[in-house]
């Protein structure tokens, strides 16, 4: 099984993977699950409408049918009890995948997440393990309001003894997944609401991505954009555009915000002296200031201009489309303010 | 407190109705304008609990009779405006439920206090919110309830005591539970409802407050709305025990009722909220009901998880709004003639709160960053 | 299941023991070795619960009567290194519960599964835990059971099935529930307990969890451990209704008991066990309890809370180790001398694993970055 | 009612306030409470074991005897619960001041604080208000392992509709709290369960200190150390220690994390052209990385070093003392690294 390991601009699966498939990032996250409840009988997914309903946004549907109710199993709603009962299996022996089907229901969850599954290890001396996955959703512009709209990764990606995975492509969102469910610690995967339906190509054979290394999805010479999860298109979408006005942006996906390739977001930021960090959650003491202040600090003295940062608007989501559309980076965001970063104003 | 109709949760296939099966929707005869004492314009006078002539109980039924019907006309609205493409988001239609929401706000004051749900628009409506600023809101427009910034899964109207609905599944019961204490602390009498739907039993934060209420004696009543599914599973693969016993426990009086019988809904409130606000603590309703729409409107296909017969024998037997109506025509409290009139100018208010929430403008791109902070 | 004593919560004066006052703790009489079979040495054999004789059954009553007394002695040492500021941290003390956590692991397997709480040491002793290391642990030691990471509220043994004491309350009910889960996936037939304090009740989460145990029919036993207190407030301020009916209303059944009794305390968990063994699903039990000690041991001054009358009431009278004693002499099963050498042997190990602890060596700072991720 | 916005180095309470009196930290909070209990009808408080107990750490000692249980009401074990209930309230008419032991135990109420009392506001359009205080705890080093020792403001902070306050002193504890308390918005308020016994000057009046303006605890000329909470007095000492080494350093408290006064940090930070933040919060994705990317990108053609952070170590916290001392900053720590930004190894 060939482990991926890439710091070359990839805008879908590295060539060395062999006989490849398009498909979305929904069906991506299906498979992956398929072939490890396949690979693995310890494996079992248990959530909110996760078995014939296949979950609100459709992503597990089918599963139920192969692998049978007593591994796909409907929970009761009950974000924190089955976020502890997740733990408590996987110390003893199973390998749980846990659904929360917004992100904004992990405050729900969050002690039995923080205090019991990313402290068991350490507080045991090391004794006890718990290879746990919470797959849970972010993004907003679905014009859900409030509390269905929140990208919480900041939370967990503060918090030792988490990993924390957020794909940006079909590709990505298998490899990690995979990666996820064998890690022998509590793992928080973080997907797209709206990038379910994102196409890509998909390699036949099993694979898997290494956590903490970064991936670059676009190289450039002139600005680094940091981007993570839903920003990533939206930075290649600004990419392409820069490119037009005749500057060169390297677009940078971290993949894993824990841990963090903070190396290649530096080496690149060395390289073209400007960086934008770009991420969905709220601006404000979020995932945008660590990886600034990374930056900021370990390409110093290379850098022309001020690191910047573009997260979502530190407001409330609100429900109306023309309010919503506002709070969340845009490609015509991050180009203005990359000319202005390259001083092209 | 006694249970009103013993019986547990019902069996899928929905209890057969005391009275027989009722007629699907009673064929309203053409338009006849209203009695105009029946039903108050503003939909906000309730009649005197205490002692009523029969009159002043027929109005009261005519009222929640017009209630029902304008929130079936206003969901079905709502549908349409999704199939069209005219709403953002999407949205979790009351209908079917109708009997709840009005038969348990009839029993309250306008500055008693509710809190509602995901699927919220009846219980707004019921407690007194106008049909256009609901529209208006739904549409993400500024003179929505919430200048559009909450959409139709977090209207709130302080005017009528409603503290919004809530997207997260049992989300409001602290809040309903705190403005109980509210109403404790500052010496008013007032009573909090707190709606939920069965699934939230799931929450554990529900009994957390309820052990509250029923140690500090709170006016509250818990009103569990069980339209037997959470989203697309099943109640009965979620929820172990009895669900009447899980406020019990706490030494809460529940009971188990119909909740397709407006009657007997508003008869067990009336008294609940009677005993809550006389003092005497918090009680639990489980109100046996059923969704005829999917759990969303962009919920379709349902076959599988639930049947078309299940849908039709509910729509057609237990529709709340036909059994309130038969009873009013059978007892000669009004004729059909008086009905259609009221369906008449429920769908024409729709109608009209439709139009406002279409033409309605958008807010001003600079709302977006107002009221975060008071 | 039925009440194995009625009575539901016991006042806070606590019950008037069946069989009159007991005195306090029999004077025992001068060292006399322990019958070697009574006790075996690594204390975690357990009797063929279902088939025994007359003297495999007093071996288990003798091998629980030194269980306890190394609980007692345990704390009570605990209770000196804080007084003489050799300990780091705080610790809350089981003495006087010792009943409920021997009684309910002597009816475990030493592979079954138990998570624990703040008030956690007599659950890890019982469970069959060495006392050397659980010092170490609690001195911060690198040979204790978690490097000296943990703490006191903190020890978990993969070894004996102790999934770990929890500092958050209530916050091992879902690690427990999900440990039986995992018995019932995997196939094995191991059992769960959650001790928990009622304190506990308080948590939302326990319900949710007691919801999935019922419904999917785990082999999880939950036990309440009612000693009257919520560190400085007492339980009846903060529980409404009843305890046992929190697990009856989720369908699970649940028995109320003396917790100073550990015959009855073994009864019980030895029949839910089986039970939940065999498939049955969870049960409860709220086994009513005091503790002796402070709510930690920096808790000196409690009359403000609780009555010195009252402690003296549980520590004369409703002793668990002299309950024990008393009955095991009374019924010709052990005299006074056995009953001390079995004392004698308990201090000498308590004393030997403190010293163990006091001498053993601090891990190394390179520790601190280890074990954050396996 | 004198509000005091000083930006002048404060070591207790600015003279301007008339007469003083020396008081622990822990008599100040309640003090503040007290004071808006007698002011307030409206005002109530809420938690385990808040009445008799006057909690464990005796802050609230004597107020049941004075406001009675019907204001100060001692709780079930239900954070969740309470956090609720006080958003419910608050919405209400009342001004409910929740607290919850230890900071540890926010993940239980998480949902409650940040999808309700902090969205409140916003998603009913301006029509709902929640004065609401939330009081709990943040600290390390008292012993007391993973679940009791953790600083988890980020979380909140991270958040827009709360408020967040964090005191270094009895004067700005008191000053504080009752601007909490008059607040119109829900605000998490972060006592360090260390600095109870804490002394400082606090004037007899009736005072409160405004949000979003930090206070400079002492001047300096050579480098910015900005220090949150429990942190202040660490950067206080090192800041005396730099003294002797012939090197002047400023040491600034936000005081409040949300509103942050962003300005007084990167003003300080262009006039020394050094800075550190100090934090007790874990360092990966927390406070010191919202506070050094501002300062790196507003003093960014100020700066001669990079921003540099001191956080709590990215481990759960040890039990053992000789573990746990390792994990939070101390003042040879910030010496250390200080002395290295000026060039001084
Ligand atoms: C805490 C939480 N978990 C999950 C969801 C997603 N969700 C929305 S509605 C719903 C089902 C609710 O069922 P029920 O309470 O019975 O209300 P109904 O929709 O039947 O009226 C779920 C799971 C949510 N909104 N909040
Ligand atoms: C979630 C949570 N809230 C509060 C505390 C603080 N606390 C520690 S022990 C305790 C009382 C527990 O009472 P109970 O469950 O009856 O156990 P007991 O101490 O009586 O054995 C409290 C409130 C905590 N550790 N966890
Ligand atoms: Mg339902
Ligand atoms: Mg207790």
């Amino acid at each position: 099984m060939p482990s991926v390991a890439s710091n070359q601009a990839t805008t879908g699966a590295p060539a060395q993977d062999g006989q490849l498939r398009e498909m979305t990032m929904g069906q991506a996250i299906r498979e992956a699950l398929a072939e490890e409840l396949r690979r693995d009988p310890l494996v079992f997914i248990m959530g909110e409408d996760v078995a014939e309903a296949g979950t609100p946004f459709k992503v597990l549907s089918g599963l139920v049918e192969e692998f049978g109710p007593q591994r796909i199993i409907d929970s009761p709603i009950s974000e924190a009890g089955i976020s502890g009962l997740g733990v408590g299996a996987a110390m003893t022996g199973m390998r749980p995948v846990i659904d929360i089907m917004f992100g904004d229901f992990l405050g729900l969850a969050m002690d039995q997440i923080v205090n019991q599954a990313a402290k068991v290890h350490y507080m045991s001396g090391g004794k006890l393990r718990v290879p746990l996955v919470i797959r849970t959703t972010l993004g907003a512009t679905r014009r859900t309001a409030a509390q269905h709209s929140q990208s919480l990764h900041a939370w967990v990606s503060h918090i030792p003894g988490l990993k924390v995975a957020l794909p940006s492509t079909p590709y990505d969102a298998k490899g990690l997944l995979k990666t996820a469910i064998r890690d022998e610690n509590p793992v928080v995967f973080f997907e797209d609401k709206m990038m379910y339906t994102l196409k890509g190509q998909v390699p036949v054979d099993d694979y898997t991505i290494p956590f903490g290394v970064a991936d670059i999805k676009r190289v450039g010479s002139d600005i680094t954009l940091v981007a993570t999860s839903s920003m990533v298109q939206i930075a290649l979408a600004a990419a392409e555009q820069l490119q037009t006005l005749g500057i060169s942006a390297e677009v940078i996906d971290p993949r894993t915000t824990f841990p963090l390739d903070a190396q290649t977001l530096i080496a690149s930021a060395m390289k073209t002296s400007r960086a934008i960090v770009i991420d969905e959650g709220y601006e404000q003491y979020g995932v945008t200031a660590e990886l600034a202040a990374i930056i900021a600090d370990g390409a110093f003295y290379h850098l022309d201009a001020p690191v910047k940062r573009l997260g979502a608007m530190n407001v409330p989501v609100p429900f109306s489309p023309v309010l919503e559309d506002q709070t969340v980076p845009t490609p015509p965001a991050v180009v203005a303010l990359a000319k202005t970063l390259c001083g092209r104003v | 407190m006694q249970q009103t109709q013993p019986g547990g949760p019902v069996p899928p296939g929905g209890p057969v109705p005391p009275g027989g099966p009722v007629p699907p929707n009673v064929p309203p005869s053409p338009n006849v304008p209203p009695s105009p004492s029946a039903s108050p314009p503003d939909g906000l006078e309730r009649p005197n609990a205490t002692v009523v002539s029969h009159s002043a109980e027929t109005a009261r039924w005519l009222q929640c009779y017009r209630q029902m019907a304008q929130i079936r006309y206003f969901e079905d609205q709502v549908d349409d405006l999704y199939n069209t493409a005219r709403m953002p988001g999407l949205a979790h239609l009351y209908s079917g439920e109708e009997a709840i929401a009005v038969g348990v706000c009839a029993a309250l004051r306008r500055d008693d206090f509710i809190t509602s749900t995901h699927r919220g628009h009846g219980h707004c409506l019921a407690k007194g919110a106008s049909i256009d600023r609901m529209f208006a809101e739904l549409l993400g427009k500024a003179s929505g309830y919430c200048k559009g910034k909450g959409g139709s899964m977090h209207i709130a109207d302080q005017e009528t005591g409603n503290l919004g609905a809530n997207a997260i599944v049992g989300g409001s019961a602290g809040i309903a539970t705190g403005a109980a204490f509210s109403s404790k602390m500052r010496g008013t009498d007032q009573v909090a409802v707190c709606f939920f739907g069965e699934g939230a039993l799931g929450q554990g934060m529900l009994y957390e407050v309820m052990n509250m209420a029923a140690l500090w004696k709170l006016p509250i009543l818990y009103v569990c709305e069980n339209n037997l599914y959470n989203e697309y599973t099943s109640y009965a693969e979620t929820t172990a025990g009895t669900i009447a016993a899980r406020a019990t426990a706490f030494g809460i009086p529940s009971a188990v009722i119909d909740g397709q019988d407006i009657r007997a809904v508003y008869a067990t409130a009336e008294q609940m909220v009677a005993q809550a606000r006389a003092g005497q603590g918090p009680a639990f309703i489980q109100a046996n009901t059923y969704r005829y729409y999917g759990h969303h409107v962009g919920d379709i296909a349902r076959t599988y998880y639930r049947s078309k017969e299940e849908e039709t024998f509910w729509r057609t037997q237990r529709d709340p709004i036909a059994l309130l109506g038969d009873w009013l025509v059978s007892t000669g409290q009004a004729d059909a003639a008086q009905l259609e009139a009221i369906h008449a100018t429920a769908r024409a208010e729709v109608q009209a709160g439709v139009e406002f929430g279409l033409n309605a403008p958008f807010p001003e791109i600079s709302e977006v960053t107002q009221d975060v902070y008071a």
